[in-house]
């Protein structure tokens, strides 16, 4: 699927940047200890971990967007400071965010010059020569992107090329590429990956944060690891292999991390028919019974969330059907879809599951309130100890129940967050992308925990674009295109080729 | 109410010197009424005398409301420069910011007629005398204070130290006072707002601090009932009290008059024959006669016996007695103008 | 910190360290208060009368029962800037309805009414055609201050002389004026129904993360709605105690009192974004503003004071919020 | 194709936002030639030449704290104190030229308030960090009473008279335009150019629109919010300057309530309170569709109550339409 466009190493002195001894603490973690990263000319160079590792923070501070709070950073020899952002790009360092960092009402060309809009010698600025300027530079990089387009019209991986775009038109020398590929389909990977050999030949030093191992063996020179914010390896790929990252990675054989359980299913409990929605969803039609794991793959924009969002009663619908244990979802919102016993766990913990300032209890029993109720008075104690039985029962680790939720682990939130439909007491479930941004020990505790439901006659539909959460713990597998399902298989008939395939659509 | 008062105007037009003369020669066409806060009771008045004047004479009234904006005041003038009114009635938000007003009318040829405050480079005013007007209530209180009240005589003014014309009509009060009771006491001195909740706000916050008063004067009714209601919800004692109102410019005096509470004067400043002088002296004004710098419209201090002489109140609504009322004289001068402050 | 942790019943595990004292905004306001008592105090020997004690609650009554409105409808992440403008048309209503029909019950019901169908039409606006909370209640504002104009040209007199209706704001039971128990009743209310009801949780819940409320079965715009109306109630509750303590409706009164209104509620440490506040800290931001504006009329200060001095205190208190902020953030 | 600077280019076939004049402007431009149509119908003076200059001077006032005021919006932040600023700076203003008899350093001294009220509600705002619509507020009453302090609440009048002060804002270009318009529209446009034709421009709205992705391009987003409230102080200064003329003093109730017609006339003119949205063309149209409005009901002899209900409708029905197009989007 991916040509491998690996080069040598261009030889250089020495590296253009260097970072060294690069720690940093967040209130409570310390997200970097000690961590180190070269970057030679010419070289792509793999950063790699799991989530949590502290890649994030080390691009950011490279980024000069984080300020660290020991350590030296190095340009061709020289120490350097990175206070702003500013400074980052001033020494020719550029990042291309995961979470693409553009203006979406500019055009193209003005977003690839907004660090520097050129400027005529009246002192405004000078359209033609930047939109020139931008047209020059695709040519020479071979984008086929229009330069007067308002960027909010793009998809997302034109706007990736707008981000590179801004990064040759700084001269950058290194340029950073976080998960460049996740919301990429396979033919705009491979497109990517013969961007990026262009840029190395140009003498650029690319790092390559990534935790797709295929992508790593295919385009990357070197590759540092971290784990747990600690820097583990620096090597060239070629002596590496699969198993030799994943323990790197890892640090233990991941063969327990996806209990592969088998349900048994049950009674339909979620019927959807012919479920369209005015943006994205169409004619969509589908069954999970009680106590079945329903797998839905899709990259990114094929209407995941979408979908997860439109069967709970979140967004509305333009057609179709949704019923739940037999009884139609109508009215169509959440109140309704929580009666009939539904409910979701957001991919966006933050922006649509917390509520960051209140304590443990109050997100753990939000839906569940009414129950703690007499005469319109929340029973206080009540409430407490029934939290508490979902602490112990999760092993979720805090301080006390009265605890800011902000000041939680990701897992530990994700857990709080979980409860929360279990205390309730649901007949079905909708996960979107459940260990996002979830370290990896955690990981295997939601994995157990969505068993566990399922086990007890849940019906779960789970959201992922991960693969092997997709292909273990699924007992059918949908695939998602474009909005429309593409293809059904069940677990034993899916692999990750065929998965793939419907997926592209 | 407008209707029955127009059969007493045409008997109450004649007793007017100045209107003799006017009827003889022509009538403007339009003439435009800025008005500086036509919400206000006082305005209305106003506004209803120069409506049924206007109507009298044939002339066609238009009203601009500047809802006290005295830019707002400035853009009303340049609309009725706009629509050739012949005569503009203008009651100023501010004195000094209707200067430029003045001028450019001036330049656009508008004859312009003041009702309220003076401004400079006026050619003439309607307005009642302020200062005397605080005077003769004073001096009337001090009476009244010899005979009912106990004590020295300590005063709380709920003022509006906003407007040059507030601030006469309580030195006026003053002054007047002294003259019967030498010893008076201003032991309080508000800025009221000229707004009834503001009023009492301030006057309660001023009697809890020191509530040993026993005269409460008002540079409008508003104020006045806004600090007795003051003084009522601190639970106080009316027996030794005695509250002037000024302006007597809606129903709210003649309310609590009609109760024979501590409201017992009122020194009414009838808007609605304002409204009447200010249209003749437009019309005036509009023939090219000489009209003095100062148009004194004239005011009376009323008692609750008295009041019922120039106002027929029913408990719902009031009409003026425009034969009492146009017995009244005016002086040709004032006893303060707002250049002795 | 934690939203209304400062009340919870189950508080436990809070040390009682400096810092926590310093974060604890109910604290700072305390000793604001306090400093200012016993500044005026030592400042005017008249300030600690009895009767200047019960002048400022009686000045404080009215803005506390709209400021534990107004609280509530911050915490939902909304507000009301058409509350002046609203008491006034109010006002105007109870007088009209009272002299009309000469029953008490009536007019306070037929201003209640009123109060609560402004803040229906403000909820319905804010949250059916999702117009910004600001934007709206300001242009509900213009339309109430004309509109009270064409409902009556003049300040709508009392025709009725009930005496029942002037012991509404001038009576006492006790020593105690009936506008500060009619402002206590409802602080208590309000207090409770934030901390410990179904309702006052779901509040809370919308202001924190509105997503969240939804996806957890709330309907964010059913509560935002239900907070405008309650506000709009209150407002009526303020407008009869109003007419009756200026003994007239009045067309032009409460300019500025929605300003006022959120000052107080801001300085009590409601956040203007939602999901924080409590009704103890508006209580004391009411009491704050008012002592100040008491103090300067007590000292016999330019009254010109009374609009600076709160303006500074209300940027000072969110200059040490964000100070504290600050340090708890790292 | 992409001819920015030229606003009578013929329009490119994609929406570029940079451009001077936008597609959505066409609607403000409508809504203007539909109310002034609808008046000048409905009422005989309305439609003369001279009314309509008259109402551009009127509105010259607001176009200038309009324009101030839509910078800071999209920028990101709010600032509702131009309206005790505006009745602040005519107070250096008239008291200088008393003593100096000098327009110009009167001028300086207005500006030099402005800027002062400016740096004072950036520095709160930017580098404090308290919430600007809070610190406005608080200054917005502040400025206010001070006001009230310093001239006991009497206006300060005018002393020397000085033709050149009163032909700023009373005069007319060939007996026709109003300078006070003219004052007005070179600074709307000015701005105009600086939004939309500089880098700093281009900034205020990469920092509205995103102000973390405006860090990340290396960005000093608090010096480009700081600017704006010093941009947004001295166009309101303009705007005060020229009050101060047609008022010929200093007045210590001007500018009451004008920031909240600063925000309506933003908002109607297409300025979103979240920032990075909308243009000064827009703001202006959005001030000039007021104030038509303002003058037709004038013409027509509506009272006050009736201009203050339909402006209020007319700001909830713009705004709905507004949030209604974007949810379809």
């Amino acid at each position: 699927m991916v040509e491998a466009v690996r080069k040598p190493a261009a030889d250089a002195a020495g590296p253009i940047i260097r970072m060294a001894g690069v720690t940093k603490t967040f209130p409570g973690v310390k997200a970097l200890d000690d961590v180190s990263l070269d970057v030679m000319a010419g070289e792509v160079h793999a950063l790699l971990g799991e989530n949590g590792a502290g890649k994030s923070t080390l691009i950011k501070i490279l980024a000069g967007a984080y300020r660290m709070d020991a350590g030296t950073i190095e340009l061709d020899g020289t120490p350097v400071s990175f206070e702003a952002p500013a400074d980052a790009l001033a020494a020719g360092v550029k990042v291309v965010f995961q979470e693409i960092a553009l203006i979406p009402e500019f055009t193209v060309a003005e977003n690839i010059f907004m660090e520097n809009h050129p400027r005529n010698p009246a002192g405004l600025v000078d359209w033609r020569t930047m939109r020139q300027k931008a047209q020059a530079l695709f040519d020479r990089a071979g984008f086929a992107l229009d330069v007067d387009a308002p960027v909010k019209d793009l998809s997302l991986s034109e706007q990736q090329l707008v981000e590179i775009s801004r990064a040759l038109a700084h001269d950058a020398r290194v340029v950073v590429m976080d998960e460049p590929t996740s919301s990429l389909t396979p033919g705009e990977v491979e497109h990517l990956f013969g961007v990026i050999g262009r840029l190395r030949d140009m003498g650029i030093g690319i790092v390559y944060v990534s935790h797709k191992l295929e992508e790593i063996f295919a385009i990357c020179d070197r590759a540092t690891v971290l784990r747990d914010g600690r820097w583990v390896s620096t090597k060239p790929v070629a002596e590496h292999d699969h198993h030799s990252l994943i323990v790197d990675m890892v640090g233990r054989e991941i063969t327990d991390l996806f209990p592969k359980t088998r349900h048994q299913g049950g009674e339909t409990v979620v019927s959807v028919k012919n479920l369209s929605t005015r943006n994205k969803l169409a004619d969509i039609s589908f069954d999970v019974r009680a106590g079945e794991v329903l797998g839905f793959f899709g990259l990114m924009g094929a209407g995941r969330t979408e979908l997860a969002k439109a069967v709970v009663g979140y967004d509305p619908i333009s057609a179709g059907e949704i019923s739940i244990g037999g009884e139609r979802l109508r009215p169509h919102n959440t109140g309704r879809a929580k009666a009939l016993g539904i409910g979701l766990l957001s991919e966006d913990r933050k922006e649509e599951g917390l509520m960051l300032e209140a304590d443990v209890t109050r997100n753990m029993t939000l839906p569940s309130l009414a129950r703690f109720a007499r005469a319109g008075f929340v029973d206080a104690g009540a409430e407490r100890a029934r939290a508490q039985t979902f602490v112990d029962r999760f092993r979720i680790r805090l301080a006390s129940l009265d605890q800011p939720i902000r000041t939680l682990s990701g897992g530990n939130q994700q857990k709080v967050l979980l409860s929360r439909w279990l205390m309730y007491g649901l007949k079905a479930i909708v996960v979107d992308e459940p260990t996002r941004g979830i370290d990896v020990g955690a990981k295997a505790e939601i994995f157990a925990a969505i068993n566990e439901l399922a086990a007890g006659g849940l019906a779960v539909i789970m959201m992922t674009s991960e693969m092997p959460e997709l292909l273990n713990l699924s007992d059918r597998i949908a695939v998602l295109a474009e909005g429309r399902m593409t293809a059904l298989f069940d677990r034993d008939e899916a692999t990750q080729e065929k998965v793939l395939n419907a997926a592209i659509g | 109410m407008h209707k029955s008062m127009k059969t007493l105007l045409i008997a109450a037009a004649s007793t007017v010197a100045m209107v003799a003369t006017t009827m003889a020669q022509e009538t403007p066409k339009t003439v435009g009424y800025i008005v500086n806060y036509a919400t206000h009771e006082w305005y209305q008045n106003v506004i209803g005398g120069m409506q049924d004047r206007a109507a009298e004479l044939g002339i066609e009234l238009e009203v601009i409301d500047a809802n006290l904006d005295i830019a707002k005041q400035v853009s009303a003038a340049e609309d009725f420069m706009a629509r050739n009114v012949d005569v503009m009635i203008i009651t100023p938000v501010n004195e000094e910011g209707a200067v430029p007003i003045l001028r450019r009318a001036k330049a656009a040829g508008v004859p312009v007629v003041l009702e309220g405050n003076p401004v400079v480079g006026m050619d003439t005013l309607v307005a009642i005398c302020d200062y005397d007007t605080g005077y003769n209530a004073g001096v009337e209180a001090g009476k009244w204070a010899k005979e009912n009240l106990e004590g020295p005589v300590r005063v709380m003014n709920v003022g509006l130290p906003l407007l040059s014309a507030t601030v006469l009509r309580s030195n006026g009060f003053m002054d007047g006072i002294r003259t019967e009771m030498p010893d008076a006491e201003l032991v309080h001195d508000l800025d009221g707002g000229g707004n009834p909740d503001r009023a009492q706000e301030v006057s309660a916050a001023a009697l809890a601090a020191d509530s040993d008063i026993n005269v409460i004067y008002g540079i409008n009714d508003s104020s006045a009932l806004g600090g007795l209601q003051a003084w009522r919800a601190a639970g106080l004692p009316e027996d030794n009290l005695l509250v002037v109102g000024t302006g007597g410019e809606g129903l709210a005096f003649l309310n609590e008059m009609a109760k024979d509470g501590p409201l017992q004067l009122e020194a009414a400043m009838f808007p609605e024959k304002v409204g009447f002088t200010s249209m003749d002296a437009a019309v005036a004004m509009f023939n090219g006669e000489d009209l003095p710098e100062h148009i004194v419209s004239p005011t009376h201090t009323l008692t609750p016996e008295t009041a019922l002489e120039f106002y027929d109140f029913d408990g719902e609504s009031r009409q003026i007695n425009w034969e009492r009322v146009n017995e009244l004289e005016a002086p040709d001068q004032c006893m303060k103008y707002a250049s002795d402050l | 910190m934690s939203v209304t942790s400062d009340q919870s019943p189950t508080r436990q595990a809070r040390g009682l360290s400096l810092g926590g004292l310093l974060r604890n905004e109910q604290i700072f306001l305390i000793i604001l208060l306090a400093v200012l008592i016993v500044g005026l105090s030592l400042a005017a020997p008249r300030f600690m009368t009895a009767e200047n004690a019960t002048a400022i609650l009686h000045q404080s009554a009215m803005v506390l029962i709209v400021a534990v409105g107004m609280t509530m409808l911050l915490i939902t992440a909304e507000v009301d800037i058409s509350v002046g403008a609203s008491l006034a048309f109010a006002s105007c209503v109870v007088m009209d309805v009272i002299n009309t029909t000469s029953s008490l019950t009536l007019g306070i019901l037929a201003g209640l009414a009123f109060g609560g169908g402004v803040g229906l039409f403000n909820g319905l606006v804010v949250t059916r055609l999702k117009v910004n909370s600001l934007i709206a209640t300001i242009a509900t504002m213009m339309i109430l201050q004309g509109g009270v104009f064409l409902y009556t040209r003049e300040a709508v007199q009392n025709h009725h002389q009930i005496e029942a209706f002037s012991l509404i704001a001038t009576g006492y039971v006790g020593p105690v004026p009936v506008p500060v128990i009619i402002a206590a009743l409802l602080a208590v209310v309000f207090y409770v129904m934030l901390n410990y009801t179904l309702i006052g949780r779901r509040v809370f819940a919308v202001g924190s993360n509105p997503k969240a409320a939804r996806l957890s079965g709330l309907s964010p715009e059913t509560i935002k709605l239900v907070a405008f109306v309650v506000t709009g109630i209150l407002v009526g509750v303020a407008a009869t105690i109003l007419a009756s303590l200026l003994n007239a409706g009045q067309p032009t009164a409460g300019r500025g009192f929605e300003l006022i209104v959120i000052a107080a509620v801001l300085l009590g440490g409601t956040s203007l974004f939602g999901g924080k506040g409590t009704i103890a800290g508006t209580i004391l931001g009411v009491l704050i503003l008012k002592i100040i504006d008491n103090g300067i009329i007590i000292l016999r200060w330019n009254q010109d004071l009374q609009i600076i001095v709160p303006g500074v205190v209300i940027i000072l208190a969110m200059f040490l919020d964000q100070l504290r902020k600050g340090r708890t953030d790292g | 194709m992409q001819q920015s600077a030229d606003t009578a280019a013929p329009a490119p076939a994609r929406k570029a936002d940079h451009r001077l004049f936008r597609g959505n402007l066409v609607a403000l431009v409508v809504s203007l030639a539909l109310v002034i149509g609808f008046f000048a119908l409905a009422t005989e003076h309305f439609w003369s030449l001279r009314n309509i200059t008259n109402v551009l001077g009127q509105a010259s006032i607001l176009m200038c704290l309009t324009a101030g005021v839509a910078i800071v919006f999209i920028s990101g932040e709010v600032d509702i104190s131009v309206g005790s600023l505006v009745a602040a700076i005519a107070i250096p203003l008239i008291v200088i030229m008393n003593a100096t008899g000098s327009l110009a350093l009167g001028l300086g001294g207005a500006l030099a308030l402005g800027l002062l009220i400016g740096v004072v509600n950036g520095y709160l705002s930017v580098y404090l960090k308290i919430n600007s619509l809070i610190v406005t507020l608080g200054t917005l009453f502040i400025i206010r009473g001070l006001v009230y302090l310093y001239t006991g609440k009497r206006a300060i009048a005018d002393t020397v008279y000085l033709e050149s002060f009163f032909q700023l804002g009373n005069g007319r270009l060939w007996g026709l335009i109003p300078y006070p318009a003219l004052v007005a529209f070179a600074l709307v446009g000015g701005l105009a150019v600086l939004m939309t034709q500089t880098r700093f421009g281009r900034k205020v709205y990469a920092v509205g629109g995103n102000a973390e992705v405006a860090r990340l391009a290396g960005y000093n987003v608090r010096r480009i919010k700081f600017t704006c409230f010093v941009i947004s102080s001295l166009a309101a200064t303009v705007g005060g300057i020229l009050l101060a003329s047609r008022l010929g003093s200093a007045v210590h109730v001007a500018g009451l309530n004008y920031e909240f017609q600063a925000v309506a006339a933003a908002v109607l003119g297409g300025v979103s309170l979240a920032g990075g949205i909308g243009g000064l063309i827009g703001s202006a149209l959005g001030v000039l569709i007021l104030a038509f409005v303002s003058n037709g009901l004038g013409m027509m002899s509506a009272p006050t109550e009736w201009q203050l209900v339909i402006t209020g409708a007319i700001i909830i029905a713009a705004v709905a339409l507004d949030s209604a197009k974007r949810e379809r989007a």
